[in-house]
């Protein structure tokens, strides 16, 4: 009985998301390409390197369902073991982000006083920058690469997350159940831990959220300017770049990394809406 | 009679960016073992800091505070945490009173889990018997409190405020939010408990008639001062203070033949930031003088037990 | 009843909101009249239905989620739950007006209060806009705010002052009914006398049929001449301020009563009802309160008891209240 | 009033002096010698030398900041290039104008489409319409605006042959980089003025309009937009900026001769003082637009005011 109750809030919560028909297709977008991540191996036709020269640019068809490239690889190929880097982009930078910012934004907003005015102001200055200036700062700091990129889009993304994690966290601390808490002589850690985190943690993982899609998109603007992944990987940004070059005679070279880019960063956005339409019923209309 | 909670001279002050609130200004009180004091005022008057003070939820700026004889104004932590066992607070609002994210049972267990002296079946045993005792059916220990109206989840915070023999209570407001049925039926648990565990009771309410109902005695506060100090019936049948008497004639009395005294007071709550010197209800006293403007009265003892901190009765 | 016409008639009102989790039965056919200057009382506990009706005779519930599922609401002959948008709009805040339980959301925070009277004035009546202003002004001075703050915002004012504004806003165009929607919740006691005091002197001066909803016993029995007791969208009880008060016959009225402590009389105990309100979400076939009733009888749970006349104009909803 | 404002004009300051302090050290903390980079493979130690004297790389770190910010306020002076020794401001100066005109080329497409649309599918909600733009408005922030930028080129300029694919010479040049700048910022502007206009809708004071008799049109000018105005012109200047921002890619993609390609161009080539510069110039811009907005909003909103204006509410 015990796990049935604990599973009737998130029972409620599921109720209330399938009813977003584009938050479920997202969902399932996203659990294919997890899918073909897993299986890349099998799912590729051949290696991302594979060059043949008879077919250099040939056109989307049976044999080529993407077309190739100018030195004749096969995009679906390159396409399928690309889709790591889009989605590994997206939640290592958003995580690095959240750990950051959750840390920080929950401790500003519990404790506030000299430390919270002191972050806050920090946070302020990295917020004059908009985060993909940010990111390309960083990125000139730590070098180009697909791990730097990351890094730097994580903490990029990190301001407004502690922003975010720090006004939920406000707006819990203040509710009557922290004063019981704090009486029953509970730790400031299990506060922090029991109390005010799962209550407030509905923004912060739409953020979270909002943030892998946004993350995937500077990700790829930085390797489409040249900063991120070095070619030859097979990452979509930057084989959108590469490809620019024959866009007029082969629009598929440009086409079909950009638009996966978008239906990857439009799937996590729909899922985001429905989150948060699903786990704020206040704001659901 | 020995007296259980004694504050003398208590102030807290907070500091705002347009100048020092004086939220508690001063407040001296004495509440007896197994009675129950009522604290009236209207909002901002700082009786929900008084309480927050009293059991050291808010460290207080000035005087000293007492609990079972003992000084406890300046503790340390490791005082502070056992006396916490010893008082407890029950809220206002029963939608934020308890963690929306624990089981009802997760809740009241809480104190007796953090505590950690009993068994883990020895908890379930006493929760079980918490329930019975604030009268919540032991079909909702699993149930979350969104799932429950706002009187059974007045019962859960009590439940968890009485979960390890508290000798002291405060309660605030605790009735305010609730429907007059379901308030009557708290009005009477809480009446009830204090009879079967001999508890002391700060009872925090704006309004007279729960207060009247559920107190011994009765301090009326305005704007962080307390005004007067008394006895249950001697506040009702002998009001002194010109803001007592207003704040009596003008409750609604659910009685058509009730004869309203009409005492209106003019304008309303001043700014407790930066007061000026003098009676705080001066610029409002129907009977104020040139000098309710510029001395501040102190609470004087003008018949047995019956303080009031006003210059007409000098 | 009385042949002659009466300002407002709601017969046999129904309002549902259609919501996630089942139809809500707020409103279930609750019918009463109110005559040219009277001033009623409508007493009920949360979730009981009250400000549904208000909100009904103004036409402002957003439908959906709700939804008028049946019965009339005439007002001064015409049923206004036939009339068109347009002619709503000429009828809201001219004949009718409400004021709201929250005064410190019901005022625009951007606009000045004396903007937001004169905006009344402007839209019932030919005035110029320096007329108007004077009209506004005067009105404001009438509910105790000074005209020199006819520039300030809202967030200049207390919750008493707002509550002022509201009223002025309300009766600016002198209408022939008010609704008050717990207009004094919100507020302190000292506070609260003085906005009664002033509905009830204006009410006086300008011959407005007041509709006051509550849920405190003391404000009625301080300004009402009748009363309904609305429980679970249901009236109960109705009649006469007196009737109610002194011969109490409903026993949802009469655990009311017990359950407030009274401030002259030394207490004994509170006599609460016992549990709380039934889901409106589950239609009953028997009486609504029959669960919580301590005279409930086997017919109760079965047959629904209509509201039926115990005394000249004194109408009581239960099969065994004499 | 004017307490806040100029309080809210010296805040510039400490955020500056924060800001390029930290783009600073993390330019500073960068992998590899900009002597050794910048004087060539051939060079001998004495270029080398050179080339630190000349750029004062040769004190330490903290005191070639406080040189710059010297420099700075002083002579207006942002350095030297490594790469071509020119002066870093007078590259800026040529630049920054097409950054600037692009950038608010796109505002005004972003508001004239972005808010209209909102409000139209607010008080149609549910609607087809309302369902069609909110799609659209969610591709919109999904959108690359680099992939966006080329599908633009490909119609436009390569198969329809309408608008020039790169350059900046005439009006003609910036419609197709202010598209593409601005689409993010547009979909944005859009889904939150729909939603403002949803939340004030649902306020009290809208019921109190509604019950005077105000006509549904009135209401919604004089009631609605004025309060729904708040958050978004919070989403405007944001919306600025991250136009602003795009602009690093669109001027790539549009070879347009503005001052975030010179940005790109300069990291690529680790040119750090340039980068230095631009990134400065950049955040000084949006430091404006904050600040602008800040007051916008105490002009709006009488309740920021009143908090500087009075003490304490006035009795009456």
């Amino acid at each position: 009985m015990g796990r049935n109750r604990k599973n009737s809030q998130l029972y409620e919560f599921w109720k209330r998301f399938r009813r977003n028909k584009l938050a479920i297709a997202g969902i399932l977008f996203i659990l294919l390409l997890i899918f073909v991540i897993l299986f890349q191996g099998v799912i590729a036709r051949e290696g991302i390197n594979d060059q043949k020269y008879d077919d250099m640019l040939a056109a989307p068809s049976m044999k080529y369902l993407f077309g190739t490239d100018q030195y004749g690889r096969d995009i679906f190929s390159r396409m399928v073991y690309g889709t790591k880097y889009t989605i590994s982009m997206g939640l290592i930078a958003a995580s690095i982000s959240a750990v950051i910012g959750i840390f920080l934004g929950s401790v500003t907003g519990y404790y506030g006083g000299k430390m919270d005015n002191f972050i806050m102001r920090a946070v302020d200055i990295f917020m004059t920058l908009p985060n993909i200036l940010l990111a390309l700062v960083m990125t000139a700091s730590f070098g180009p690469g697909f791990f730097n990129t990351m890094i730097a889009v994580g903490i990029a993304g990190s301001p407004a997350m502690t922003r975010v994690t720090r006004a939920a966290v406000m707006g819990v601390r203040n509710q009557e159940f922290i004063e019981a808490a704090i009486s029953n002589n509970a730790s400031d850690m299990r506060i922090i831990w029991r109390y005010v985190l799962p209550n407030a943690i509905a923004p912060i993982i739409v953020q979270y959220t909002m943030f892998v899609a946004q993350a995937i998109l500077i990700g790829s603007s930085l390797s489409f300017l040249g900063l991120g992944l070095q070619p030859p990987a097979p990452e979509w940004g930057s084989m959108l770049s590469a490809g620019k070059a024959y866009m007029r005679e082969c629009w598929w070279l440009t086409a079909i990394p950009g638009v996966f880019i978008m239906l990857v960063v439009l799937a996590i956005n729909m899922i985001g809406d429905g989150l948060r339409d699903a786990l704020d019923p206040k704001q659901k209309r | 009679m020995n007296s259980k909670v004694e504050t003398r001279d208590l102030k807290k002050y907070f500091q705002t960016p347009t100048g020092t609130l004086h939220a508690v200004d001063g407040v001296s009180l004495k509440i007896g073992e197994r009675q129950t004091l009522g604290v009236v005022g209207e909002s901002g008057c700082g009786k929900s800091t008084l309480g927050r003070l009293i059991i050291k939820l808010l460290g207080n700026t000035d005087g000293s505070l007492f609990f079972d004889g003992k000084d406890i104004t300046n503790i340390d932590k490791k005082e502070l945490r056992e006396l916490r066992w010893k008082m407890q607070m029950i809220f206002q609002d029963p939608y934020s009173s308890v963690n929306p994210r624990m089981t009802v049972s997760q809740i009241i267990a809480e104190p007796l889990k953090i505590q950690n002296k009993l068994t883990g079946s020895e908890r379930e045993e006493r929760v079980e018997e918490l329930m019975k005792t604030v009268g919540l059916d032991s079909r909702y220990r699993m149930t979350y409190p969104h799932e429950l109206d706002g009187g059974r989840r007045q019962r859960i915070s009590i439940a968890r405020a009485l979960a390890l023999n508290p000798s002291f209570i405060v309660c605030d407001e605790p009735v305010s939010a609730l429907d007059v049925s379901i308030q009557a039926q708290i009005l009477n648990l809480l009446k009830d408990l204090q009879d079967q565990f001999g508890m002391t009771f700060l009872f925090i309410s704006h309004n007279l008639a729960v207060v009247k109902y559920i107190s011994h005695s009765i301090m009326v506060m305005y704007l962080g001062v307390s005004v007067e100090q008394c006895q249950t019936e001697e506040l009702f049948g002998n009001p002194l203070h010109p803001y007592t008497r207003a704040l009596l004639s003008a409750v609604p009395v659910a009685d058509i033949h009730h004869q309203k005294k009409e005492i209106a007071i003019k304008g309303e709550l001043t700014s407790p930031i930066n007061p000026p010197p003098g009676c705080r209800f001066a610029p409002r006293c129907p009977c104020s003088s040139e000098r309710c403007f510029q001395e501040t009265p102190k609470q004087k003892e003008v018949k047995k037990g019956h303080l009031v901190a006003c210059h007409l009765y000098e | 009843m009385q042949e002659r016409e009466r300002l407002l008639e709601i017969e046999d009102l129904k309002v549902e909101y259609i919501t996630d989790s089942g139809v809500v039965h707020a409103v279930n056919g609750v019918s009463f009249g109110l005559d040219h200057g009277e001033i009623i009382g409508i007493v009920g506990e949360t979730g009981a239905g009250k400000t549904t009706i208000a909100l009904s005779i103004m036409r402002l519930l957003q439908t959906p989620p709700a939804r008028m599922a049946g019965g009339s609401i005439r007002l001064g002959g015409t049923d206004i739950l036939k009339e068109s948008k347009k002619n709503m709009r000429q009828i809201r805040g001219k004949k009718v007006s409400m004021i709201f339980q929250d005064p410190m959301t019901a005022l625009n925070p951007l606009e000045t209060v004396g903007a937001q009277v004169e905006e009344v004035i402007l839209i019932h009546e030919k005035l110029s806009r320096v007329d108007a202003r004077k009209k506004a002004v005067e009105i404001l001075e009438m509910v105790g705010i000074k005209g020199e703050r006819f520039q300030d915002y809202p967030s200049q004012f207390s919750g008493g002052m707002k509550q002022r504004i509201v009223i002025a806003i309300a009766l600016a165009c002198r209408p022939e009914l008010l609704i008050a929607d717990e207009p004094t919740t919100a507020l302190d006691v000292t506070i609260q006398n003085q906005v009664l005091a002033l509905i009830r002197n204006l009410k006086n001066e300008l011959n407005t049929s007041v509709i006051l909803i509550t849920h405190d016993l003391g404000i009625v029995a301080e300004m009402c001449e009748k009363v309904a007791v609305i429980y679970a969208g249901e009236i109960v009880e109705f009649g006469e301020i007196a009737q109610i008060y002194d011969h109490t016959l409903h026993p949802y009225t009469r655990g009311l009563f017990g359950s407030i402590p009274n401030i002259n009389a030394t207490a004994d105990r509170l006599q609460p009802i016992p549990g709380s309100m039934h889901d409106p979400r589950i239609e009953k076939k028997g009486c609504v309160f029959a669960d919580r009733c301590a005279i409930r009888q086997e017919c109760c749970e079965k047959e629904k008891p209509e509201l039926s006349a115990a005394g000249e104009g004194h109408y009581v909803r239960c099969f065994f209240a004499s | 009033m004017l307490k806040y404002v100029v309080k809210r004009i010296l805040w510039i300051l400490p955020v500056m002096i924060g800001a390029s302090f930290l783009v600073f050290a993390l330019l500073n903390a960068s992998p590899g010698d900009p002597a050794r980079i910048h004087t060539g493979s051939d060079a001998t130690e004495a270029d080398i030398e050179k080339f630190r004297q000349d750029h004062g790389l040769d004190k330490p770190f903290i005191v070639q900041y406080c040189d710059y910010i010297y420099k700075v306020f002083t002579k207006g002076d942002l350095g030297n290039s490594y790469r071509s020794n020119t002066p870093v401001a007078g590259r800026i100066a040529q630049t920054f104008p097409v950054t600037l005109k692009l950038t608010l080329f796109s505002m005004v497409i972003m508001l004239l489409t972005g808010i209209p649309l909102g409000i139209l599918s607010a008080l149609r909600q549910y609607s087809l319409l309302d369902g069609i733009v909110s799609f659209l408005g969610m591709i919109g922030v999904s959108m690359p605006n680099f992939w966006l930028a080329l599908q633009l080129i490909l119609i436009f300029s390569f198969h329809l042959g309408w608008l020039p694919a790169s350059g900046s010479q005439d009006m003609r040049y910036f419609i197709l980089p202010a598209v593409t700048a601005g689409i993010a910022g547009m979909a944005t502007i859009m889904r939150t003025t729909r939603s403002a206009i949803l939340e004030v809708y649902r306020q009290d004071y809208i019921k109190t309009a509604e019950a005077k008799g105000q006509k549904e049109s009135v209401i919604i000018w004089r009631h609605m937009l004025k309060n729904a105005s708040l958050p978004i012109i919070t989403v405007i200047s944001a919306s600025f900026c991250g136009s602003l921002a795009n602009s690093t890619v669109v001027e790539t993609v549009f070879s347009m001769p503005g001052m975030c390609k010179l940005l790109v161009d300069s990291i690529v080539s680790l040119d750090n003082i340039v980068v230095m510069g631009a990134i400065m110039v950049l955040a000084v811009t949006c430091c404006i637009v904050n600040l602008v907005t800040d007051l916008v909003f105490a002009a709006i909103d009488p309740r920021i005011k009143s908090q500087f204006k009075r003490r304490q509410v006035k009795g009456s």
